[in-house]
C-alpha cells in the first residue's frame, strides 16, 4: 500500500506532474524577467494544463485514430517512468538496480520518440518536418549526451545511480570533468528542444513543429510530458556531476541553479538550423566528450 | 547580451499593469468625439469631410438651431478632421475617453443633443440606422 | 467522460473549467485585409510594456492551439473564405474579437469594392474594440471584458458570489496577479 | 548631373523614338512614343544605364476620348522620364517590357486586369490583386465599371491544393501563419529542408483603395492614403499632400515642412525598430524582440504626445500641418532621442558583434551590386548591397534641402548588412531630428486651401523606411481627383526574395522574407511563379532577364 502512496502521489505521480509545472512556471517567470516583463502569475501552468485537459480534442481525418490518442500517453508514461529512477528531492529513488541510469536515459528518449511519431501520423506538411527534425536532432545529441553522463558512472565504477551518487559522495564531478558537465548540460538543452536547439518546434518556420495538429488532452500530456523530461534531466545531471543530492533543500538549490543556468542560454541564443545543430554536435559535441573519455581512462591507468 | 539580461534582471519590469494602474492619455491624445449642440449652426461641413460617414446629423429645428448628432464610433477613424473642418469650434476629441471597446454592436451609436430630441428621434427612427450612402452598404 | 455527476460535483468542476479558460486564454491573430496598424498594436501588447502574459494569453500559431480569435481589417474578399476557415478549424470554446474600425464596421475603407465590411458578417463576433488603430491599453480592455463576461453570471442564489460591476469583476478575475507580481 | 542636363541627355536618346516631347514640369519630361517602338525607347534608355523603370500607370481618357493612356516612367536621381501610349479602350495592345525591365512584369499584370489591355509578349497574365473569383471581363479601374456588382459577384477562393505535387513536397505558409503579421500565401517546394521552388500569392490586403479615391474628395482621400500601410501611414500621407500641393501650386509654409519632416523621421525610427524586432523574432532571437519593442514604446510615446495616435498620426492636413511642435513638447523630443541613440548604439553592437545571431544572419541572401541595380530593387535592401539610390538626397522635396540626409551603404550585401543600414538610418534620422527641432523656422502652421484644384497631373516620390513610394495624381478641377496611382516600395523586391528563396535552407527562408521588410498592405498584389525546375539554379548576371521571360504558370 505504502509503494502505491509512492507511486501515485508523493514522490510519483501528482506531486512530480506539480513540480513539473512549478519548473516550467519558473523558467518562463525567469524568462520573462530577463525580457524586463512581469511573466505569468503562480498559477498559470496549471490553469494552462487545466484548460487544454478540458478543451475539445480534435482528431484529423487523414490521420490514424488510435495512434493520435495512444502517442501522447505513451510520451507521459515515457517520463513518468523515467523519474522513478531518479533521486528527486534527496529521497531514495523509487526502484534502483544495476545499469538503471541507461534505462533512464532510453526512457527520456522514448518521449522524443513518440512526438516524432505523432507528427508522422498526422500528415499535415508542418508536422511532417517537425517530426523529421525532431528525429535528426534526437539522433544528433543522443550519443554525446550518454558518453556525458557516464562519465561520473566510470569514476564511481558502477552504472546504478544512488550507487553513483553514494560513491562520488562530496566530489563535485563539475571540476574534474568540466567538459562532460557541459555537453550533459547542452545536451539536456537539445533533448527538451530549448532554443538555441528549438528548430523541430520553430514557431515561425512550420507553425509547432510535430504537435500543429493536437489540441486539447493530446498537446496537455505532451506538455506535461515536456515538463516531467526537465526535472528529470536536472536532478540527473545535479546528482552526477554536482555531487549528489542529500537532501530537498540541497534538490531545490542545485536544480534551480541548473534551471537559471539553461534559461540565461535560452534569452541570449538565437535559434540554429537544424543542419547547424547537428553540425555543432558531431563536429565539437563528441569530440569534446571523447577527449573528456580519453583524461578519464588515462586517469583511471595512472591511479589503478 | 548577457550583460543584458542580467541587467535587466535586477531591474523592475517595465510593464504597466494597465487595467490596475490606468495613465493618462497625453493631452493631445485623438479619443472619443465630442458636440456641443450649443454652437453648431447645421452647416454639415464636418459631415461632407468625413472620410468614415460616421456622423449624421438629424435637424429638428432649423431656425431654432436644433439638431441630434448622431455619432458612429465604431465607423470613425479617430482623425480629427471634423475637428479641423469645423468653422464655430463644436466638435472636440475627448482625450481621456479610449476604452470604447463593447460586446455589443449596438453601444457604437451615440446620439448627441438635448434629452428631449434624442427621445424624440429614437421613438421616431427607432435602432440606429445607417445613412443610406451610395458607397455604403446599409447596416 | 459524459458520466452524469451529482450536482455539487458537477457545479465544481464547471467553475474548475470556466477558471482555466478565464486564465488561459491563448490568442491566435488573423489579419483579414488590415493596414496592420492594428496589428502592431496587438503584437505591442506581447512586449514588456503592456506583457499580456501576465494574463496567461499567448500568441500561438496554430488554429488547433488557440482559444481566442483575434481579427482585425475589412475582411478583403480574397481573405474571406480563409477566415472562415480558420474559425472552423479552431477548437470549442472559441471567441472572436474583432480590433480596429475596419474590423467592427469597414472603418476607413466604405468606398472600397473589394472589402466585405465587417468581421461578423463572416464569423460571429464576441468583442468589437474600433479605433484606428486602438491603444494596446484599449485591446486589453477589451480582451478583460470578454473574460469577465465569460464568468458564470451570478446565480440566482445569492450566496456564491454576489453581482460584480464589470470593473470589480475585471480586478477579481486577474486579482491574483496583484500579489504574485 | 543636374536635373538639367539629365533630361536633355534622355530627350537625346529619345529623338529617334518620340513623337513629341514637352517639359510640364522642371524636372519632368514626357515624350509620346507609339506603342510599336515603345521596346526600343525603353532599351535606348536603359542601355544608357539611364535610370530605372519606377512604374507604369494607366488612365482611363473617358468614354468620349474612348482611349487609355499608359504612362511608362522611368526615373534617374531627380529626373523623372515618361514614355506615353495611347491605346483604343476596348483591345488596346502593348508590348511588354520585361525583358528590359524585370519589375515591369508586375505593373503589367496589374495593367492588364485593372484596365482591359492586352500586353503581348508576357507569359504570366493571371490576376495580381483581384480574388480569385472575381468576374471575367470586368475592369475595376475603368470609369464605367459597376464594381459594386462586380464584387457582390466574386465566388470564393480555392483553397490551396494540399496535396504532394508529382514528386515534389509542397509546404504552404499560408495566409495565416506567425511568421506573417500580415496575409499573404507561400508555397514552397520542398525537398528535404532545401527550396527548390516558391510561389507567392498576395493580394489578399487588395481594398481597391485607387477606385475609391476617386469618388471621395481630396481631403477624405487624405486619410484614405494614410492608411494603405500603418507602419509608414505618414509617408503615404505627405506623398499624397506634396503631390497635391503641386497641382494646386500652393506650397506648405517653411514651419509645417520642417514638421513633416520631423514626423517622418520619427516614424523612420518607430518603423526600422519594429523591423529589428520582427526580423530578429523570424530568426528565432526573441528577447531582441522585446528589448527593442520595449524600446520602441519610447518613439510611440513621443509621437502619442506630439500628433496624438500612436499609429495613424494624421498630421497633414492639405497645405499644413495640423500640431505644432511647442516649447513643452520639444525638451520630452529630445531626452527619449537620447535614450533612443544609446540603445540604437548598443543594438549596433548586438548586430554586428554577437556570434550567435550572426550565425543566422551572415551570408544569406547575398545579393552584388549589379544584381540588386538590375533587379531595380529599393530601399535599404539596396542600399546595403552598395547601390546609392535614396530620394530624400537624390531629390530633396520639402525641407529636406534645407535639412539635408546623409545616406547610408553597405556592400556585404547580406542579411546583416541590411540590419546594420537600418541600425545606423536610425542615428541617422535621430541626428536629423535634433537638426530640426534647433533650426524650427518659425511662420503659420498651414495657409488656406481650395477645395477645387485645377486640372493637372504630377508626380511625387517620397523616401518610405522601406524604399522609394510613387505616387501619380491627376485631377480634373473638380473637388475629386481623377487618377491616384500608389505604387509601394515592397512590389519591387519581391523577385528578388523569391530567386534567392530557391536553394536556400527552409528555415533561412522567413528571416530571407523579412529582410526586405515586407509590408503587403502596402503592395497588396503579387503573384510570380518560380517554379525553379528540379535543378539547383546558379544566380548569373543574366538571370534576371531570362527568369522573367521563363514565368509560366503551369
Amino acid at each position: 500500500m505504502r509503494a502505491l502512496i509512492n507511486l501515485l502521489f508523493f514522490p510519483g505521480g501528482l506531486f512530480l506532474i506539480l513540480l513539473a509545472l512549478a519548473y516550467e512556471w519558473a523558467d518562463r517567470k525567469l524568462l520573462a524577467r530577463f525580457e524586463n516583463r512581469i511573466g505569468p502569475r503562480w498559477f498559470q501552468t496549471v490553469a494552462d494544463i487545466v484548460k487544454l485537459l478540458v478543451k475539445e480534442e480534435i482528431t484529423p481525418a487523414t490521420s490514424h485514430p488510435i495512434l493520435f490518442g495512444v502517442l501522447p500517453v505513451v510520451a507521459m508514461t515515457g517520463a513518468l517512468t523515467a523519474a522513478l529512477y531518479v533521486p528527486l528531492l534527496g529521497m531514495r529513488p523509487a526502484l534502483s538496480f544495476n545499469g538503471d541510469l541507461i534505462v533512464t536515459l532510453y526512457l527520456l528518449s522514448l518521449l522524443t520518440m513518440a512526438v516524432g511519431m505523432a507528427g508522422w501520423n498526422s500528415t499535415s506538411r508542418f508536422t511532417m518536418m517537425g517530426a523529421t527534425r525532431a528525429l535528426t536532432q534526437l539522433f544528433s545529441y543522443e550519443a554525446p549526451f550518454m558518453l556525458a553522463l557516464l562519465g561520473p558512472a566510470v569514476v564511481a565504477q558502477s552504472w546504478q545511480i544512488n550507487q553513483i551518487v553514494a560513491n562520488n559522495r562530496g566530489v563535485w564531478l563539475l571540476l574534474t570533468q568540466p567538459f562532460g558537465f557541459a555537453v550533459a548540460l547542452i545536451g539536456l538543452m537539445g533533448k527538451l528542444e530549448m532554443p538555441p536547439f528549438d528548430a523541430p518546434k520553430a514557431k515561425t518556420e512550420i507553425v509547432a513543429g510535430a504537435l500543429t495538429e493536437y489540441s486539447g488532452r493530446g498537446l496537455g500530456l505532451f506538455h506535461l510530458g515536456k515538463g516531467i523530461e526537465l526535472v528529470v534531466g536536472l536532478t540527473l545531471i545535479a546528482a552526477l556531476y554536482m555531487g549528489g543530492i542529500a537532501n530537498p533543500v540541497e534538490f531545490f538549490g542545485k536544480t534551480l541553479l541548473l534551471l537559471v543556468v539553461l534559461t540565461s542560454l535560452h534569452a541570449i541564443l538565437t535559434r540554429l538550423r537544424i543542419d547547424q545543430t547537428v553540425g555543432l554536435w558531431w563536429r565539437y559535441g563528441a569530440l569534446v566528450v571523447l577527449l573528456q573519455w580519453l583524461a578519464l581512462i588515462v586517469w583511471k591507468g595512472v591511479t589503478a | 547580451m548577457l550583460v543584458d539580461i542580467w541587467s535587466s534582471f535586477f531591474k523592475k519590469p517595465v510593464t504597466q499593469r494597465y487595467p490596475f494602474e490606468r495613465l493618462e492619455a497625453p493631452e493631445q491624445f485623438r479619443g472619443r468625439l465630442v458636440w456641443d449642440p450649443s454652437k453648431c449652426n447645421g452647416c454639415c461641413l464636418c459631415i461632407k469631410d468625413c472620410p468614415a460617414n460616421a456622423l449624421e446629423l438629424i435637424t429638428i429645428d432649423k431656425k431654432a438651431k436644433q439638431f441630434v448628432m448622431r455619432y458612429h464610433a465604431d465607423r470613425c477613424t479617430y482623425c480629427s478632421q471634423c475637428v479641423q473642418s469645423c468653422r464655430s469650434e463644436c466638435l472636440r476629441m475627448a482625450h481621456d475617453q479610449w476604452e470604447p471597446a463593447s460586446l455589443s454592436r449596438h453601444d457604437f451609436v451615440v446620439d448627441y443633443g438635448n434629452e428631449a430630441d434624442i427621445a424624440h428621434i429614437l421613438e421616431k427612427y427607432g435602432t440606429p440606422s445607417a445613412r443610406a450612402t451610395a458607397a455604403k452598404t446599409s447596416e | 467522460m459524459s458520466v452524469q455527476m451529482s450536482g455539487m460535483w458537477a457545479e465544481v468542476l464547471e467553475k474548475v473549467k470556466t477558471w482555466a479558460r478565464i486564465n488561459s486564454p491563448w490568442i491566435l491573430h488573423y489579419n483579414s485585409g488590415s493596414c496592420n496598424g492594428c496589428d502592431i498594436e496587438i503584437v505591442a501588447t506581447i512586449t514588456p510594456r503592456y506583457d499580456l502574459e501576465r494574463f496567461g494569453i499567448k500568441l500561438q500559431g496554430s488554429p488547433r492551439h488557440a482559444d481566442v480569435l483575434i481579427c482585425t481589417g475589412p475582411v478583403t474578399l480574397q481573405s474571406r473564405d480563409r477566415l472562415k476557415r480558420i474559425y472552423e478549424q479552431m477548437p470549442d470554446p472559441k471567441f472572436v474579437v474583432a480590433v480596429g474600425s475596419c474590423a467592427t464596421s469597414s472603418g476607413a475603407f466604405p468606398g472600397c469594392y473589394n472589402v466585405v465590411g465587417h468581421v461578423d458578417e463572416v464569423i460571429p463576433v464576441n468583442a468589437y474594440i474600433p479605433g484606428c488603430p486602438p491603444r494596446p491599453e484599449a485591446i486589453i480592455d477589451g480582451i478583460v471584458k470578454l473574460l469577465t463576461s465569460l464568468q458564470p453570471p451570478a446565480p440566482a442564489t445569492a450566496e456564491t458570489h454576489d453581482a460584480q460591476s464589470p470593473a470589480q469583476a475585471a480586478a477579481e478575475a486577474a486579482t491574483n496577479e496583484g500579489e504574485s507580481a | 548631373m543636374s536635373a538639367e542636363e539629365l533630361l536633355k541627355k534622355a530627350e537625346s536618346l529619345l529623338s529617334g523614338v518620340g513623337q513629341g516631347t514637352t517639359r510640364p514640369e522642371p524636372n519632368r519630361l514626357d515624350v509620346v512614343v507609339p506603342a510599336s517602338d515603345l521596346v526600343a525607347a525603353a532599351t535606348a534608355l536603359r542601355g544608357a544605364d539611364w535610370g530605372y523603370l519606377s512604374t507604369l500607370t494607366g488612365v482611363d481618357l473617358g468614354k468620349d476620348a474612348n482611349e487609355i493612356e499608359v504612362l511608362y516612367h522611368v526615373c534617374e536621381r531627380d529626373a523623372v522620364t515618361t514614355l506615353r501610349v495611347r491605346v483604343p479602350r476596348a483591345g488596346g495592345t502593348v508590348p511588354s517590357l520585361h525583358t528590359v525591365h524585370p519589375n515591369a512584369m508586375l505593373f503589367e499584370r496589374e495593367l492588364i486586369e485593372m484596365f482591359g489591355v492586352t500586353v503581348t509578349g508576357l507569359a504570366d497574365t493571371s490576376h495580381l490583386f483581384l480574388p480569385d473569383g472575381w468576374p471575367e471581363g470586368t475592369y475595376p479601374l475603368l470609369k464605367d465599371t459597376d464594381v459594386r456588382a462586380a464584387a457582390a459577384k466574386t465566388t470564393g477562393s480555392e483553397p490551396p491544393e494540399m496535396g504532394r505535387h508529382g514528386d515534389r513536397f509542397i509546404v504552404p505558409v499560408g495566409p495565416q501563419h506567425p511568421a506573417l503579421k500580415e496575409p499573404g500565401h507561400f508555397e514552397f517546394a520542398v525537398d528535404g529542408e532545401r527550396v527548390t521552388g516558391a510561389t507567392v500569392r498576395l493580394g489578399y490586403v487588395h481594398r481597391g483603395i485607387e477606385r475609391a479615391a476617386e469618388n471621395q474628395t481630396y481631403t477624405q482621400n487624405l486619410y484614405l492614403t494614410e492608411r494603405v500601410c500603418g507602419i509608414c501611414s505618414h509617408s503615404h500621407a505627405n506623398a499624397y499632400v506634396n503631390g497635391v500641393e503641386q497641382l494646386a501650386k500652393i506650397p506648405a509654409p517653411p514651419r509645417a515642412q520642417a514638421i513633416r519632416q520631423l514626423v517622418a523621421c520619427l516614424e523612420r525610427i518607430h518603423s526600422h525598430l519594429l523591423w529589428l524586432g520582427v526580423a530578429a523574432y523570424e530568426a528565432g532571437f526573441d528577447t531582441l524582440l522585446m528589448y527593442s519593442w520595449r524600446d520602441r514604446e519610447i518613439v510611440m510615446d513621443i509621437l502619442e504626445q506630439l500628433t496624438g495616435n500612436r499609429v495613424n498620426y494624421s498630421a497633414n492636413i492639405l497645405g499644413g500641418v495640423k500640431y505644432d511642435v511647442t516649447a513643452a513638447i520639444a525638451p520630452v523630443i529630445r531626452r527619449g532621442l537620447d535614450k533612443l541613440e544609446e540603445r540604437a548604439k548598443h543594438y549596433l553592437h548586438v548586430v554586428t558583434a554577437d556570434t550567435s545571431f550572426l550565425s543566422r544572419a551572415q551570408g544569406i541572401g547575398v545579393t552584388s551590386k549589379e544584381e540588386a541595380a538590375s533587379l531595380e530593387m529599393l530601399g535599404p535592401t539596396l542600399r546595403a548591397a552598395g547601390v546609392a539610390r535614396d530620394v530624400r538626397i537624390d531629390a530633396p522635396y520639402g525641407s529636406y534641402k534645407q535639412f539635408p540626409v546623409t545616406m547610408v551603404l553597405d556592400s556585404a550585401g547580406d542579411l546583416a548588412a541590411r540590419f546594420k543600414v537600418r541600425v545606423l538610418e536610425m542615428l541617422e534620422s535621430i541626428r536629423v531630428i535634433r537638426v530640426i527641432l534647433d533650426g524650427l523656422p518659425e511662420g503659420t502652421l498651414s495657409v488656406k486651401f481650395p477645395r477645387r484644384i485645377p486640372a493637372g497631373e504630377t508626380i511625387s516620390r517620397f523616401e518610405a523606411p522601406r524604399g522609394e513610394l510613387f505616387y501619380y495624381l491627376k485631377s480634373n478641377g473638380t473637388d475629386k481627383p481623377e487618377r491616384v496611382k500608389i505604387r509601394t516600395p515592397t512590389i519591387c523586391n519581391w523577385i528578388y526574395v523569391l530567386t534567392k528563396a530557391v536553394g536556400a535552407q527552409m528555415a533561412d527562408v522567413p528571416p530571407l522574407l523579412a529582410s526586405i521588410d515586407p509590408c503587403f498592405s502596402c503592395n497588396d498584389r503579387m503573384i510570380v511563379v518560380n517554379r525553379g525546375g528540379g535543378d539547383r539554379r546558379i544566380w548569373t548576371r543574366e538571370n534576371p532577364q531570362r527568369l522573367a521571360g521563363a514565368q509560366t504558370r503551369r
